[in-house]
């Protein structure tokens, strides 16, 4: 086995065995730091595959920032000794039903994917390209969502500021 | 072999080459990844250690005080005996606390400051990694430290370490805005997140110098921002001894209670190193252009010193500002950021872009 | 009556309560404060008191007049020499001693001293309680040429018990005089040094100026005496009002603020170290030659009564009350000490407030708990 | 006013007080029933306007147990003191005057911890520096501690 398969199954292994974990803990920030291996070994895989600003991207927002924010947010609302109950046991089967099937129908859209092995060697990605295309208005340009968003988190900042306020 | 300290390449691929011509690829790598981590721990103990030290020797100098003078000369040895003391004291276990996230906040502190010094151009053809991304990179991975901090605090099933914890959240999610922002200024100036290209472009001169009055509002921003994100004073506040008696690290004793000291000290240098490359020219020697002599000297003198010695500067300008100001209650350091240093960021960025689209910088 | 109760603490069993204390670096000592936090604000504060409680009332009691001085220094601390004075000051009134001129100079000499100490340690403390650790060495530094005079006069550096009933225990040394002198010079430059570091510090006027803010209706309701009264402008300055020693021959300002924020009580300490210089000055050339005790009976029983003394600490006021009945012990000795009544403003000053500010406030109302437990 | 004036004043609002010797100050000897009555005048009124109670001290005279206050006016400047004692040891008790001046709370509170002596109305009326458990008044002088205090 190469390194790079080796590092590849020990990061989607790493991701598997966090992922099962977090969901099943019952104890929440346990959990979100179940979440946060996963979200890491992610990046992990990104800079596999050259891909560093996405790698960076998904340090920066998701580890850096979004699970800061449930631990914050955990940190404000629970207590240490808090722990989840067990689930019923229809629950269970439901949602192991549910994870099944949508494991069964990635899998199956892998398989079904024609992939064509190239002896190219992997791309650079220029960071100049990532610039001019999220900021372009033309062809594949990402001006427009990127525009729309940043309406979508204005709206988001605003209610919450009203949220925030309505307690005085 | 050609070993030369003014420029590292041909050591590094000499390395290289004779890992790669004595065995497979894949062992080369995992020898040369072993080699770097053993060079960073090492590094990392020593560059600890020794900024104790410092600290210590700088604060009895503003103190009117000698400082650790009796073990080894001058003190020297004292942060080693410090050391030795810390691993052999027992570590205590809380009741009720959540041991395993309890044990794993220290790691998490320490781990986040490994990551980040591993992308530090030390010296022509000296880093580890060098990402096209650096600078967001960097940005990315001292986001993670405040995670172990926010644990410690939780974990540790008392209120002192929580409110240190839950200040210390509130005030590095805020403070790494500025730190970003600050970055980007340069990002713009150099038009490139590579570390190398950004020490580069300062051959003729350091950033601070060519981009005048906006280069420098962003160092000033990035060391206000950056001494806050580290949590050090007068931005102490997740360890404001005399609120909090010791913030989110109450309940550590021993080696754990050292690993949070030891990842502030890193941290700190971290981010002094941070602003030497972007803003002082990273190892690059000081350059005025046409004083040929004078720049021959500069020369001379070996980029790793050039660096250490811009940072050292930074770190003594860090803790200059912790002994002397008192510290700072959390409205008016949210004040600050949100009210102040963002919005004057936000404008000095507007005005880099400006500055840089009319050519208006030193080239 | 209800309307003046406005600011009794209800607990509620929702609260989240964390103890300040009694182990905690910004309370001085042994005190502990029950706070109820809501976020980062402070919703009500209980002090608790006592865990150093030594009797001293109960002791004095057992022992004679001499050997109650000996008991005063132990509250406090910082003001040992002002403590002795005041039961030295009642045993004569009631005897009807009148002790020399010299004797009334050294300690009022010995007073101001003791005050700018006092002072200066307070400085220290202050700064490090609001995060400015390098203050508590500057202020180290200038103490110990007044505790080094202590030293060489009286043998010891904190608790003097100097006086005696009718005098001083013996005289000063011969360099007493000039000693002074050069402090006084040292201490008029190095002073500056303190308002460059702390006073003009934009983070610690803006914690300071406009926080906790005591109404001069309250100091005089609460008793809040000595610097943290007269930040409020409560003329409270007994050796200004009530002279006692050479008090009466000396000319001095009484420092008052009207503010009444933790920032003006802080300046009245930093102006009261300058009077007290002025003070010193004024006394320290013209010390009449002369005995530096008169003779009293061994053992000293005061004529049955009520004798009340009233002396200013470095913290405020100090009252001293003694009950006779003709006894060569005292049938009662009361101390009103300045920090007991000082202490429990601090709800009301404080509450509202964030955490941080709570321990600027206590730091400026300059708690020294030994005296408050007694 | 001068100390002949506040006698008559006093004596204007309740009469048959007693004025006892005292150097020093003008000393009432109030009845425990009339105190607060007493306590409110001299605080409302605007010509004693006594609003600084600069000392609250409780005394055990051996058979009596008493409270002393001292009072002082800070625009007038004037000074009074003022006595209440009862023949109760068992449950002696003075009305509190902590509605008038504040300060009182905690010097009351100190008197109920060393004396014994209780004040009605008073809103926290607890120990001060002992135990809540703690049994007798250390400052009685019939209290008995066999290991702490050393009878000579």
């Amino acid at each position: 086995m190469e390194l790079n398969q080796l590092m590849f199954f020990l990061l989607a292994g790493l991701i598997l065995f966090f992922s099962v974990l977090a969901i099943t803990s019952r104890k929440i920030l346990r959990a979100a730091i179940y979440l946060l291996t996963v979200l890491i070994a992610t990046s992990g895989l990104y800079f596999m595959l050259n891909y560093e600003f996405m790698a960076a991207v998904q340090l920066t927002l998701y580890a850096g920032g979004i699970v800061v924010l449930i631990i914050f947010s955990i940190l404000l609302t629970s207590h240490i000794s808090h722990k989840f109950e067990q689930p019923a046991l229809a629950n269970v089967f439901a949602g192991a039903l549910t994870g099944i099937l949508g494991c069964g129908v990635a899998i199956w859209s892998i398989i079904k994917f024609p992939f064509v092995t190239t002896t190219q060697p992997a791309l650079v990605v220029d960071m100049k390209v990532v610039g001019t295309q999220l900021m372009n208005t033309g062809d594949y340009g990402y001006a427009l969502p990127f525009e729309v968003i940043s309406v979508l988190l204005l709206a988001a900042m605003i209610a919450a500021i009203i949220i925030a306020k309505k307690g005085n | 072999m050609d070993f030369n300290i003014y420029d590292f390449t041909s050591f590094t691929t000499w390395v290289h080459n004779a890992l790669t011509s004595s065995m497979s690829p894949g062992w080369a790598m995992f020898v040369e990844l072993a080699i770097v981590g053993v060079v960073f721990i090492a590094f990392y103990a020593v560059i600890g250690l020794y900024l104790v030290y410092a600290e210590r020797k700088v604060c009895a100098l503003i103190q009117n005080r000698k400082g650790p003078n009796r073990v080894g000369p001058f003190g020297l040895l004292q942060t080693i005996a410090d050391l030795f003391k810390l691993l052999m004291k027992e570590l205590i276990y809380i009741k009720n606390a959540d041991k395993f996230l309890f044990n794993l906040a220290p790691f998490i502190v320490i781990i986040a400051s490994f990551m980040a010094i591993a992308a530090l151009p030390f010296a022509k053809g000296l880093h580890a990694i060098d990402l096209n991304i650096g600078i967001f990179y960097l940005f990315a991975v001292s986001s993670l430290g405040v995670i172990g901090i926010l644990l410690a605090g939780w974990s540790s099933n008392s209120k002192y370490s929580l409110i240190g914890a839950i200040r210390s959240g509130a005030q590095v999610v805020s403070y790494e805005l500025s730190v970003g922002l600050a970055l980007l200024s340069i990002v713009i100036f150099s038009g490139s997140m590579q570390l190398s290209t950004i020490v580069e472009s300062q051959a003729n001169g350091w950033w601070i110098i060519k981009g005048h009055i906006p280069a420098i509002i962003s160092f000033l921003i990035f060391l206000v921002a950056s001494t806050a994100e580290t949590n050090r004073g007068p931005f102490d506040l997740a360890e404001a001894e005399s609120e909090l008696t010791a913030g989110f690290h109450t309940e550590y004793s021993g080696i754990k209670f050292a690993f949070f000291f030891l990842a502030e000290y890193m941290n700190m240098f971290i981010v002094a190193a941070i602003a030497a490359t972007v803003f002082l020219g990273g190892w690059m020697p000081f350059h005025i252009p046409g004083l040929d002599g004078m720049n021959h000297v500069m020369d001379y003198i070996p980029p790793f010193v050039w660096f250490m010695g811009k940072t050292a500067f930074i770190i003594f300008i860090m803790m200059w500002f912790k002994w002397t100001f008192p510290r700072l209650r959390i409205d008016q350091l949210l004040k600050l950021e949100w009210k102040y240093l963002l919005p004057l960021n936000l404008m000095n960025i507007v005005l880099i872009a400006f500055i840089v689209l009319m050519g208006w910088y030193i080239k | 009556m209800e309307e003046i109760f406005q600011d009794i603490i209800i607990k509620k069993s929702d609260d989240y309560i964390i103890n300040m204390g009694p182990q905690h670096p910004s309370t001085h000592g042994v005190l502990r404060f029950e706070l109820c936090l809501l976020g980062e604000t402070v919703k009500y504060i209980i002090p608790h008191c006592g865990y150093i409680h030594r009797g001293i009332e109960k002791m004095c009691e057992k022992n004679t007049y001499q050997q109650i001085i000996h008991l005063t220094d132990r509250f406090d601390y910082l003001s040992a020499h002002m403590n002795n004075e005041a039961v030295c000051l009642a045993v004569e009134n009631a005897l009807e001693v009148e002790v020399p001129e010299r004797v009334k100079y050294i300690r009022t000499i010995l007073a101001e001293l003791n005050r700018i100490a006092s002072h200066q340690l307070w400085w220290c403390a202050f700064g490090m309680d609001l995060g400015a650790l390098t203050t508590f060495f500057y202020g180290l530094r200038d103490r110990e040429p007044i505790l080094d005079i202590f030293e060489e006069s009286f043998g010891s550096r904190l608790l003097h018990s100097f006086n005696c009933p009718g005098g001083l225990m013996h005289d000063v040394h011969p360099n007493f005089q000039k000693k002074i002198k050069d402090f006084i010079k040292y201490f008029r430059k190095i002073l500056p040094e303190y308002d460059q570091l702390l006073t003009g510090n934009i983070i610690f006027q803006q914690r300071s100026i406009g926080m906790g803010i005591l109404s001069k209706e309250d100091a005089i309701s609460y008793g809040v005496t000595g610097p943290s009264g007269r930040g409020s402008g409560f003329k409270c300055d007994v050796r200004k009002h009530h002279p006692y020693s050479a008090y009466s021959k000396v000319d001095f300002k009484e420092i008052l603020y009207t503010e009444g924020d933790t920032f003006a009580r802080y300046k009245a300490r930093i102006d009261e170290m300058w009077e007290s210089l002025n003070i010193l000055e004024q006394l320290v050339d013209n010390m009449p030659a002369g005995d530096y005790t008169v003779k009293m009976k061994p053992i000293i029983k005061l004529p049955a009564g009520d004798y009340f003394q009233r002396v200013e600490t470095a913290r405020g006021e100090l009252g001293c009350y003694i009950v006779s009945d003709g006894n060569k012990n005292p049938l009662r000795v009361k101390f009103r000490t300045p920090n007991f009544s000082n202490l429990f403003i601090i709800n009301k000053l404080a509450s509202g407030n964030k955490i941080a500010d709570l321990v600027a406030i206590s730091g400026s109302l300059d708690l020294v708990i030994p005296d408050i437990d007694r | 006013m001068t100390n002949d004036q506040l006698k008559e004043k006093i004596n204007g609002w309740i009469s048959g007080l007693e004025f006892p010797e005292n150097k020093q100050y003008l000393e009432v000897v109030v009845p425990a029933e009339s105190l607060l009555k007493l306590a409110r005048l001299l605080r409302e009124t605007p010509e004693t306007a006594f609003d600084y109670l600069f000392c609250l001290s409780g005394v055990d005279y051996g058979k009596q147990l008493g409270v002393v206050y001292h009072l002082e006016s800070t625009t007038h400047n004037h000074a009074l003191v003022l006595k209440v004692k009862t023949d109760d040891r068992v449950n002696p008790n003075f009305d509190t005057v902590c509605g008038l001046w504040r300060t009182a709370e905690w010097h009351e509170r100190e008197i109920f911890d060393l004396l014994g002596i209780k004040f009605n109305n008073h809103p926290d009326m607890r120990r001060l520096f002992l135990d809540d458990e703690w049994v007798g008044y250390p400052l009685r002088k019939d209290y008995k501690d066999d290991i702490n205090i050393i009878e000579r």
